[in-house]
């Protein structure tokens, strides 16, 4: 094999078996388109090392330490699942190996740790965002909010989405009903029928989209009739294919949208990502292959792979163009960027809106 | 003063009536039989003396006091040990272990005691082990100490459970069939062995059996039970010509002329 | 609560109830005749989910055609799990089977992820079985009916076969004692293979259900059923078929009735299988109807 | 006497080498393996602990998962900085004193051991008149309670959020040091009286509740130390990785701890230190599975699960083929270990080569 | 009939049998007697295949048996009274007898052979609905006899019938087996009881530690001082 010094090695942290195995192979397949279309920085071979963290906190504790320890990579991308990414928090800030989250929307990657940054936004962000939409798009005044409980992600969105939400009626009982669900539940009725006793204007119900789509079809079945919406996790193929006509008009924030690339990059992601896997890329393909990018570009302004100074030059990204807009990040490492609003219509999720950070 | 008393005993099983208004009193120092066909009921009167089983009516009292119900080790703690029917050794545990455990119950030390080893403990420990040996020995099992129990010939488990159950320190000793499966020459051995420990611990022996030869031979009195009723008890002498006990369980001697 | 409100939560109660029992019911009888956890029940409910995705979907072989080989091959599945992991363990203790069993139960997750991927698949349910019919403001799937009329079917179908034929006799048999079953002539491989191939078969008419109800499968798809219907049998009195319907009804209807009349307790909706499952073992330790096995000494 | 002498000689040279290599360890290897060694060591903690409950008092149990989680969460809450606490809990506060708590180390494990015990002697009231697969169902449910119960108290642990920012106190002193703690203790125990009392209901409890051991009383013994342990093990893992949530208790782990016990063998400690080191091993090295492997003329495609794939399997191939573990029912001993085969072989060839030496001198 | 040749057999690496041969001529009853744990049992086992010998041979009518499974020799006619009864718990009396009768079609044969199970054990009869876990051991034991016997066996092997059972019984059982025997049933029968056992048999053989060391007629044995020294004992009272 080649010898160390020609390649540069950027470790991929992904849950590729387990639990949120779905998510992370996504994230993966545009983490290994990117390295296809530039393989190359710095004059060296960049070469990919995959470590599954199995969806399982040991075993990421673990994989990351073999990352940073033992295969000793320039950079890493992941996780997918924040909680994940939190088990590799410690390890990556004390082997001061710089870390780019990809889709891990809690807030608690970043904080505190200045190893970790994303090409996301965050979840606060999300559920603001959806709170105005529906409050000022669909008019609502009532919202029920479904939530999968044991769910960092859709707990975080949800209690964003309720604040904000409350705050835009000025109505302190404008959620009408929370209703919760376990990750790998099939079974919605019973909460779906409490909702539907109140009514609501909309639902909110971030979550898992296979949950998601079994809930709004368990919904339609039921005779709810009122709009869906939720947070990025729905922008899956598989989202569409469980839960068919009943996820028509279903709305949700997400990072970017196919039919009016933001960039450059877009556009190139896109087509190459088609001809690759043959199929429309999700959004956390794009974020991680912008994960990805956005290291290579690091490099190349550091003009060095040492990891501190790495970490340094990631730090001050600004208006770096990827594929799911574009990226500033912040003082807590937090990608500032526009959100994209999407309807399912005809199948198909197209483009409504895009709601910009300050608002 | 009675050792044991059972007063009008009664067990269902369902629909089934195992033991039907028993009656029972054991002086101490005496050996009793109990003997019957099979499915007579007679296991089950150990059953509930040990409290394994709580009878559906009736009530056993041990030194006067009522143990009706109470939880088989408690019962044991009181004074009555036991053996089974079927073999209950603990198969993997070795010889001297099985004797060790049965002197447990007179543990004092706590477990946090037994953990760090505290003098208190350790010298406890220290007596059981000489009790369990000495008391091996008295069996004729010291050689075998560390066999593993369910290793030892069928014989050896048979006297290996008494010998547990001795090293509960009883007042009562009770015996299901000791002598099943064992051949004439065995069974001779093993009633010699009951007589002398009997005398030595001091104990009230009751035994089932059906080993004519064995029960005969050494109860002072002898119960008969037949579908949960007794149907005789007497000397051992009266029980055998009692023609409801020909009857229903001894048949006729044709064995007279051997 | 109103009264339409009841219904429709009742009426969800006894769809996902009978589902419960259905499944249950292979459990059971696997259970009965091998005092074994067969913890790859559940995966072998969800490989019959995959087979009939791949006949449906992949294939684009009519459902009426898939169906029946959907049971053949989940059938054949079962019985060389068993082949594999559970007939070299014949005469060990249970606690190796139990291993065994959980092996084969990550083995079957595993390589389901390494060849079909963890991405969900949408499960290709004919429309015949999924609409909805209102009955007056209570909406009910047309399937809330033909799962329980599966469900009796297959119970009666199992409780004739167990308790009236000699196959059947021969499995109760082999249960209690494989040295004196061989003695009487029963060949145990052969009926324990096929105790196992009736009880995937069942699992994969209850993967079909299941599929048509809840239609998206993924790999690990079969851990949570798996665990709330061998609750359910457990509660119903394990090795009891009749106790699995019971226990699969009251598991899905008390966890409806549980987010229906305690919404702040949806949280604890899973946990309520196993907060049943205690108190009733508490209760009647070997189940609703299950014998009493007090030991005879 | 002699072999005496010598096998107190021989543990006190093990020992001490053990403590340099740790010193070693700690000093100079990296990160990575560090990360492994305190793995083994905590899981080494955790299988003789379900050991002690399994494999020694015969209750089939598989509820450890969730005395891990008490563990875990109480030294985690117990440890963390107020500053950290006040940042990770922005759904919704941190309960009152538990804000403000803040404890050393050792003292957050002992609490978190005893509060684990707490619940599982709590638990052990209605679950241990359960028998065999009865017990194993119900254990398994109230671990099962325990994760969901810490999902909905977002109060006290976060709920899904999980905890993060828990100091990273673990160390490979504090891990080897607990697992020699938890050995001599749990061999002390399994010696004494107590232990025997448990080994006999393992063997056959109405035997042993006629030789007057009351059940209740001892197999509760045995579930609440083996609870405290478990979660004493889960606050050393807690603070090793610096992140828990209830997700990671699951039945999961209970396997994975099981799966160590069996292999290392029901009633054997030693067994299961050995085993622990195994299977935490072995799933890392297992791990080029899922890479491609470059065999110099052929890449072969490296299939990511795989490793799953072939640990399910070996897993299954042990307790086909090699049933009763490593150690059986036995305990490492000097005295066995230097009877065994492989050693008198080594001595043999030790010797010829000494007297050939002496020849040729 | 049967003819057992230099049989060793051993359970992990110890010898249970250490070379036995006997012969069983049809129509004969042929006793072994040992004391406990001389490897009485294990010979059976090993006819009826629960156990693979480490050598030896064990022909039936010159078919080898070694080679057949256990769950085909119903089929040859051979079966085994378990030591321990080994009834079915949980089948009730009468479904016990029928399994006894699994791997024939006869169903005419069947009921007959049911009538005669009954006829020689009644209490059987009245209790055919129960549960054979509930009877009484002596009941157990003649159920299990009688399950031996629903397969029309020309071998009829048993492990200690009469063990645990009441004198009464004990008579009884060896006058079924005479009974049986009478009917054309070969029988090869381990008992402890040498005295009953011997007295009813053609032949006998005397197992110490997994070797023969004494063979010959009932009578022979009955009257050979050795023997009855060892497994007679001296007979007092009954
Ligand atoms: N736990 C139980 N459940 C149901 N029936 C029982 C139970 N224990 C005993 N019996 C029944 O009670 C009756 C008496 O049984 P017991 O064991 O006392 O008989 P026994 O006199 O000891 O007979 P044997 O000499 O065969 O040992 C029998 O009919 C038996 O089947
Ligand atoms: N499954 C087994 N595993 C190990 N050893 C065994 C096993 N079965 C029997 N043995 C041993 O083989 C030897 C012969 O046993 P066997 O049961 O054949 O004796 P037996 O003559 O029938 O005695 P008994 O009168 O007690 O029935 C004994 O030493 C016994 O301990
Ligand atoms: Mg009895
Ligand atoms: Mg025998």
């Amino acid at each position: 094999s080649k010898k160390e010094s020609d390649v540069i090695k950027i470790g991929v942290f992904e849950p590729i078996t387990g639990a949120n195995a779905a998510g992370g192979q996504l994230e993966v397949e545009g983490i290994k388109l990117a390295n296809k279309l530039y393989p190359e920085v710095l004059g060296k071979k960049v070469e990919l090392v995959i470590a599954d963290n199995k969806s399982d906190k040991v075993e990421a504790a673990t994989a990351a330490a073999r990352l940073v320890e033992k295969e000793k990579v320039t950079a890493i991308i992941g996780s997918w699942g924040s909680s994940l990414s939190m088990a590799a928090g410690d390890i990556v800030r004390q082997g001061k190996v710089p870390t780019v989250g990809a889709s891990c929307t809690n807030p608690l990657v970043t904080a505190g740790n200045d190893y970790y940054f994303r090409v996301c936004f965050i979840d606060p962000f999300q559920g603001t965002v959806m709170a105005n939409y529906a409050y000022s798009k669909l008019n609502a005044r009532k919202a029920a909010v479904i939530q999968e409980v044991n769910n960092d992600y859709a707990v975080g969105l949800a209690k964003f989405f309720m604040d904000s939400f409350r705050e835009l009626t000025g109505d302190p009982d404008s959620i009408v009903a929370v209703a919760n669900y376990n990750t790998g539940d099939q079974d919605f009725s019973a909460q779906l029928t409490n909702v539907k006793a109140q009514n609501p204007d909309v639902i909110f119900a971030p979550g898992n989209f296979t949950e998601s789509a079994l809930i709004i079809s368990q919904a339609r079945k039921l005779g709810i009739t009122c709009p869906f919406i939720g947070g990025d996790t729905w922008e899956t193929q598989e989202f569409l294919d469980i839960g068919q006509e009943a996820v028509e008009g279903a709305v949700f924030s997400t990072f970017f949208a196919t039919e009016t690339p933001i960039t450059a990059e877009s556009a190139k992601f896109i087509e190459a990502y088609r001809a690759e896997y043959n199929k429309e890329p999700a959004a956390v393909a794009a974020l991680g292959y912008d994960a990805y990018i956005l290291i290579l570009d690091a490099i190349k302004r550091a003009g060095t792979t040492d990891r501190v100074k790495l970490r340094d030059e990631i730090a001050r990204t600004k208006n770096f163009a990827g594929a799911a807009g574009i990226i500033t990040l912040d003082e807590n490492g937090d990608a500032v960027k526009n959100a994209v609003i999407k309807v399912v219509k005809d199948g198909k999720f197209t483009y409504l809106d895009t709601i910009a950070p300050q608002q | 003063m009675s050792l044991l008393k059972i007063q009008d005993v009664t067990m269902n099983f369902g629909g089934l009536t195992a033991l039907r208004n028993f009656h029972l009193e054991l002086a101490p120092g005496e050996i009793v039989g109990l003997i019957g066909p099979n499915g007579a009921g007679k296991t089950t009167v150990f059953n509930i003396i040990t409290g394994v089983y709580e009878p559906t009516h009736g009530r056993v009292f041990f030194l006067e006091r009522e143990i009706t119900g109470l939880r088989p080790d408690l019962i044991t703690k009181a004074g009555i040990a036991r053996t089974f029917q079927n073999i209950r050794l603990f198969k993997g545990l070795s010889v001297l272990e099985n004797v060790l455990v049965a002197n447990h119950l007179h543990l004092k030390a706590n477990y946090l005691a037994a953990v760090f080893k505290l003098p208190g403990y350790r010298r406890e420990e220290r007596r059981m082990r000489e009790k369990a040996l000495a008391l091996l020995e008295r069996v004729g099992l010291l050689e075998l100490r560390d066999e593993q129990a369910g290793a030892l010939p069928y014989g050896l488990q048979r006297r290996l459970e008494i010998a547990r159950a001795l090293a509960t320190e009883p007042k009562l000793l009770l015996l299901d069939e000791p002598a099943a499966g064992m051949n004439p020459k065995e069974a001779a051995d093993l009633t010699a062995f009951i007589k002398a420990i009997q005398a030595e611990f001091g104990l009230t022996v009751f035994l089932i059996e059906h080993h004519m030869d064995v029960v005969m031979n050494i109860s002072e009195r002898i119960y008969v039970l037949d579908y949960g009723m007794t149907i005789a008890s007497g000397k051992p002498a009266e029980v055998q010509n009692n023609q409801r006990v020909i009857e229903a369980y001894l048949g006729v001697n044709e064995d007279a002329e051997d | 609560m109103t009264l339409d409100l009841f219904l429709q939560h009742l009426s969800n109660g006894i769809s996902l109830g009978s589902l419960y029992a259905l499944i249950a019911i292979g459990y059971t009888m696997v259970y009965g005749i091998l005092r074994l956890i067969n913890f790859a029940h559940g995966d072998i409910f969800m490989m019959a989910t995959y087979f009939a995705f791949f006949g449906i979907a992949t294939f684009q072989i009519p459902w009426f055609i898939t169906f029946p080989l959907v049971l053949v091959l989940t059938a054949a599945l079962g019985m060389g799990v068993e082949a594999v992991a559970y007939r070299p363990l014949r005469d060990a203790p249970k606690i190796s089977l139990l291993i065994s069993a959980i092996g084969a139960s990550f083995f079957l997750e595993n390589l389901t992820i390494v060849l079909f991927g963890g991405v969900p698949k949408p499960f290709p349910a004919p429309k015949l079985f999924t609409d909805v019919v209102q009955v007056g403001t209570v909406a009910i799937q047309k399937l809330t009916f033909y799962i329980p009329v599966v469900t009796i079917l297959a119970l009666l179908g199992l409780g004739y076969l167990i308790n009236r034929t000699k196959t059947g006799m021969a499995m109760r048999a082999v249960s209690m004692d494989y040295e004196t079953a061989q003695v009487m002539g029963i060949n145990i491989n052969r009926t324990i293979a096929f105790t196992f191939g009736l009880g995937s078969l069942l699992a994969a008419v209850g993967g079909i259900m299941w599929g048509m109800k809840f239609p998206q499968i993924q790999p690990l798809m079969g851990v949570i059923p798996g665990l709330k219907c061998f609750i359910a049998a457990v509660i119903g009195g394990i090795g009891n078929i009749a106790g699995a319907v019971i226990g699969g009804f009251i598991l899905g209807i008390g966890e409806i009735m549980l987010v229906a009349f305690l919404p702040n307790l949806t949280g604890y909706r899973d946990a309520f299988a196993f907060v049943l499952l205690i108190l009733i073992l508490m209760s009647k330790p070997t189940g609703i109807l299950g014998e009493k096995t007090a030991e005879k000494v | 006497m002699e072999n005496k002498t010598r096998n107190w000689i021989l543990t006190t040279v093990a020992v001490l080498l053990l403590v340099g290599f740790l010193y070693f360890a700690d000093n100079y290897l990296d990160l990575y393996i560090v990360r492994i060694l305190n793995v083994c060591a905590i899981y080494a903690i955790l299988g003789m602990s379900m050991n002690l409950v399994n494999g020694f008092t015969g209750l089939f149990s598989l509820g450890h998962a969730g005395f891990m989680a008490v563990g875990a969460y109480t030294t985690a809450l117990l440890t963390m900085p107020p500053a950290v606490k006040k940042q990770i809990y922005y759904l919704a506060p941190l309960m009152k004193p538990l804000d403000q708590i803040n404890l050393a180390f050792p003292l957050a494990l002992f609490v978190a051991g005893l509060l684990a015990a707490v619940v599982g002697g709590l638990i052990a009231a209605p679950v241990l008149r359960l028998k065999g697969d009865y017990l194993a169902i119900a254990t398994l449910g109230f671990a099962e309670i325990i994760r969901v119960v810490f999902t909905n108290t977002q109060s006290i642990t976060n709920g899904a959020l999980g905890l993060k920012g828990i100091p990273a106190l673990t160390n490979l002193w504090w891990s080897f040091g607990t697992a020699a703690f938890t050995l001599v203790v749990l061999r002390s125990l399994i010696n004494s009286s107590y232990g025997r009392a448990l080994k006999a209901i393992r063997e056959d409890e109405i035997a042993a509740e006629s030789m007057g051991i009351n059940l209740a009383k001892h197999k509760t013994l045995s579930f609440v130390i083996g609870a405290f342990f478990a979660g004493v093990g889960g606050g050393l893992l807690g603070n090793l990785l610096g992140t828990i949530d209830p997700k990671m208790f699951s039945s999961m782990f209970t396997f994975n701890i099981l799966l160590i016990v069996v292999l290392g063998g029901m009633g054997s400690l030693t067994g299961s230190i050995i085993s622990a080191f195994i299977v935490t091993i072995a799933n890392e090295v297992l791990r080029f599975l899922d890479e491609s492997i470059n065999l110099g003329f052929v890449v072969i495609q490296g299939k990511v699960g795989m490793r799953s794939v072939v640990f399910s399997a070996l897993l299954m191939f042990v307790v086909l083929f090699y049933r009763h573990g490593l150690m059986g029912e036995t305990e490492f001993s000097w005295d066995r270990l230097l009877a065994s085969k492989i050693c008198r072989r080594t001595r043999a060839l030790f010797r010829k080569n000494l007297q050939q030496r002496g020849v040729d001198r | 009939m049967l003819k057992i040749e230099d049989l060793v057999v051993a359970y992990g690496g110890i010898e249970a049998l250490k070379g036995i041969s006997l012969e069983v001529e049809e129509g004969q009853i042929v006793t072994l007697v040992g004391a406990n744990g001389a490897g009485k049992s294990t010979t059976l086992r090993t006819v009826i295949g629960l156990v693979k010998p480490v050598r030896g041979r064990v022909l039936f009518k010159g078919l080898n048996l070694l080679e057949e499974k256990t769950h085909h020799m119903a089929r040859h006619q051979i079966t085994l009274v378990p030591e321990g009864r080994r009834i079915f718990p949980k089948l009730t009396v009468l479904e016990n007898l029928k399994i006894g009768a699994f791997s024939r079609r006869d169903e005419k044969g069947i009921k007959a052979d049911l009538e005669w199970v009954f006829s020689l054990f009644p209490v059987l009869q009245e209790r055919s609905w129960q549960l054979a876990g509930t009877l009484s051991g002596g009941e157990q034991q003649m159920l299990a006899v009688g399950r031996a016997l629903m397969s029309r066996p020309r071998l009829l092997m048993m492990d200690e019938p009469s063990l645990g059972l009441a004198p009464l019984l004990v008579k009884e059982i060896f006058r079924i087996i005479q009974e049986i025997n009478r009917q054309g049933v070969t029988i090869l029968l381990i008992e402890q009881n040498a005295n009953a056992a011997l007295r009813i048999a053609d032949r006998g053989y005397v197992l110490e530690t997994g070797r023969i060391v004494l063979e010959g007629t009932g009578r022979e044995l009955l009257a050979n001082p050795q023997v009855k020294a060892a497994y007679l004992g001296k007979r007092k009272g009954l």
